[in-house]
């Protein structure tokens, strides 16, 4: 019955009062940014949640993605779409009010369900002494990787990280799809796009100090992934947030300007393609797919240094695709699909 | 001899810690319930599209604080070996949380977004068609 | 002395501020009052984060999750406040009917008219 | 000892700008003000928490926790740089929609009565678009 000052419950208990006070004001609110905006406050907290329970990786990407691109992308689809909700017509939709009787009903069963889940940070839970004790003791002798996450994510999962980056380069490619092509009849939409101009001055000195070091930043976290939270996924996040930093204080032709469109493409499908390089290049070597252990003739080392190196490799290619699609979907959903002005 | 006072204060003393400590280690799972179930009213009951994506992020978070509640251990700190003053790697899985959730709902997160951007898309989309973004109006809109 | 204890009581006493900082995001009343909440409350998120790792003992690895969350706290208050600035500019094209608010409409017709008029702030132009 | 005492003293000075940074941001009765109070309060009191911190790190001196406190004060850095960037943009969007000021000759009569005044700001007296 004794329990660790580092697991605070106080605290716990605060975040997740203030969790639950945003999720229900950013349902209840009329104003549709209003909203956005409390949800960018929850991602906040949540990340505030996963830090404090030691899941550094986790927070290091819901704080880059939840906190930065969501809120981003919200406001910049909030240009084109009413940003007030109609009057509630609760009576002409009754039936959907039950939802709330069984939404209740099956919360309660649920939060009775939770007397058989084992105690909160009880170690020695079932899911804490199956499988990870195995990673936590093998990985750093397999993979000369002490980031124990790092190593489960890009050698051992392997295939999981594969086709995630496969699904944010499809979800790139349906962004696109769907905004590119407008209908001259649909277009008048994105003339009540607010224009450009402004007293920027302040904005673009403090960008122009705070970018670079950004970018150097991202490229850090991209390449230091083995001895400290971070990684392809968090690196490229941050790169993507450079550029939409830069198309925030200037405009969204000057950041194009530096970053293409179709270089934004080849980014896109090239990490995805030097991710399954990598694979094919282990198959061809007479291994597994993605076994980087084929790779430690071919550059002269042991095998536990090629699977490091082989886990380096494949989180530049995540960090490239990640990072292209965040820029695509920034410049898909703020401009509209026409690219001619964003946020 | 105890007197009757005595046991009756005991008994409560005993069964305010057990209530407490019951507390303690469940409220983790209370948190994510709730806000799954918040998040999956949102989505039913709200007639605009865009809270109906606000919900669905509200529970999608839920579903990934469960799961990271679940690879918490009591003392245990950040999932990356620490090494002893003479280099070597302390591999006492005790000491560490649980990597594996970790793993899963970092990529999750990340599909999120992505998740997320086509969901938005699609919204500017069905304001550009029918004109709005209210669901009883996109749904006379399609019946005319 | 072991300062521990001391950081996580000003830990729990920087997140009850928050929770009363929070009041401003719920209760509005403009969207430019919780975009301040939204600051102010991300900037303090730096701040318990490296509580966070001080009181863990490993906080060279709390680091980079902070100074991302600066960086990146800033562009998304930099994001809202933008688009408002951009929405005061005057529009270039005049309908706007099918965005304007259905609820607000006599709302603005009911309150005292000059003043209103002038504190729209939106000079349509043709 | 003395270093401990030092952290202590920013640790609660830091904690006292941020009390007075939230009741500026709660009971402040315009915009503008609010602002001012979240740009000046928030961005000292962080400078002065991450401050403290860095003493703690640097109580046992070597080369690690030197690296550790760079890394904290580019953090001090750019926040000092970025918060009050953010600040001014938004305070330059409030602006530029002309939110009304708060002045006490807008109250109802004499001195006291900003509940008056606030409530009259409430009820219509913002631009449209910054309700949503």
């Amino acid at each position: 019955m004794t329990w660790d000052a580092s697991l605070l419950w106080q605290f716990d208990i605060l975040v997740l009062i203030m969790m639950v006070i945003c999720a229900v004001t950013a349902l209840a609110l009329e104003g549709l940014l209003s909203s956005a905006i409390v949800t960018g406050v929850y991602s906040f907290l949540i990340c505030l949640m996963w830090t404090h329970m030691m899941a550094v990786d986790v927070a290091f990407t819901e704080a880059a993605v939840g906190a930065a691109i969501s809120t981003v992308i919200f406001l910049g689809t909030a240009q084109y779409i009413s940003r007030w909700i109609k009057k509630d017509r609760s009576k002409e939709q009754g039936i959907k009010q039950l939802t709330i009787v069984i939404a209740v009903i099956c919360a309660v069963m649920m939060l009775n369900a939770t007397r058989d889940l084992p105690d909160w940070a009880n170690p020695a839970s079932p899911a804490s002494t199956h499988l990870s004790p195995g990673y936590i003791e093998q990985a750093y002798h397999e993979t000369a990787t002490p980031n124990v996450v790092t190593a489960v994510l890009a050698d051992y999962r392997g295939y999981d990280t594969m086709f995630e980056a496969v699904v944010v380069f499809a979800a790139a490619l349906v962004v696109m799809v769907l905004l590119r092509r407008t209908s001259h009849k649909h277009r008048k939409v994105l003339h009540l796009r607010p224009k450009r101009e402004g007293r920027d001055t302040v904005l673009r000195g403090a960008a122009q100090s705070i970018i670079p070091v950004m970018q150097i930043f991202a490229l850090y976290v991209l390449f230091h992934g083995h001895y400290s939270p971070g990684g392809g996924f968090q690196g490229g996040v941050i790169f993507g947030a450079s550029f939409i930093l830069l198309a925030l204080c200037y405009n969204l032709k000057f950041s194009m300007n530096r970053f293409r469109e179709h270089l934004v493409l080849w980014c896109c499908a090239g990490g995805v393609l030097l991710y399954a390089g990598i694979g094919a290049a282990c198959l061809g070597l007479g291994w597994n797919f993605l076994g980087y252990a084929a790779l430690a003739d071919l550059l002269g080392i042991s095998g536990k240094m090629a699977r490091s190196h082989g886990i380096l490799a494949v989180e530049v290619g995540v960090g490239i695709t990640v990072m292209a699609v965040m820029v695509s979907l920034y410049y898909d959903l703020a401009s509209g699909g026409d690219l001619e002005d964003g946020l | 001899m105890i007197s009757p006072r005595a046991v009756i204060w005991k008994t409560g003393c005993d069964i305010m810690d057990d209530l407490f400590y019951f507390i303690i280690s469940k409220y983790n799972y209370w948190g994510a319930i709730i806000l799954l179930f918040i998040g999956l009213y949102g989505m039913i009951v709200r007639n605009n599209l865009m809270k109906k994506i606000i919900g669905m992020v509200i529970f999608q978070t839920a579903i990934l604080l469960f799961f990271v509640s679940i690879g918490v251990k009591r003392g245990a700190t950040v999932p990356i070996i620490k090494f002893s003053p003479d280099k070597q790697p302390l591999l006492d899985p005790a000491a560490y949380a649980n990597p594996l959730p970790h793993v899963l709902i970092l990529t999750a997160i990340v599909v999120g977004v992505a998740v997320l951007g086509v969901a938005l898309a699609l919204l500017q989309k069905i304001q550009r068609v029918h004109g709005t973004i209210e669901e009883d109006e996109i749904l006379e809109d399609m019946r005319k | 002395m072991n300062l521990e204890p001391f950081f996580i009581a000003m830990a729990v006493a920087i997140l009850f501020l928050m929770l009363c900082n929070l009041y401003r995001v719920v209760a509005g009343p403009t969207v430019i009052d919780r975009m301040l909440g939204m600051n102010v409350i991300g900037t303090k998120t730096t701040v318990l984060i490296v509580l966070i790792g001080v009181i863990d003992g490993r906080v060279d690895l709390f680091i980079d999750i902070t100074l991302a969350y600066a960086l990146l706290n800033f562009i998304t208050n930099l994001a809202a406040a933008r688009f408002y600035q951009r929405l005061a500019q005057p529009v270039p094209h005049e309908p706007r009917e099918s965005l304007v608010a259905p609820s607000a409409g006599p709302e603005v017709e009911e309150t005292d008219a000059p003043e209103a008029a002038a504190d729209t702030g939106r000079k349509e132009t043709p | 000892m003395i270093l401990d005492i030092l952290v202590i003293i920013a640790m609660l000075s830091g904690l006292l700008f941020f009390v007075a940074t939230t009741v500026g941001i709660i009971r402040f009765p315009d915009f503008y003000s609010r602002v001012h109070a979240a740009g000046k309060g928030d961005t000292l009191s962080t400078t002065v928490f991450l401050g403290g911190t860095i003493i703690y790190l640097l109580r046992d001196f070597s080369g690690d926790t030197l690296l550790t406190a760079g890394k904290l004060l580019l953090i001090v850095f750019y926040i000092f740089i970025a918060s009050p960037t953010a600040t001014h943009a938004i305070i330059d969007a409030g602006y530029e929609f002309r939110v009304p000021y708060w002045t006490r000759s807008s109250t109802h009569k004499g001195t006291e009565g900003d509940e008056a005044n606030e409530e009259t700001m409430d009820n219509g007296f913002y631009p449209e678009d910054l309700k949503g």
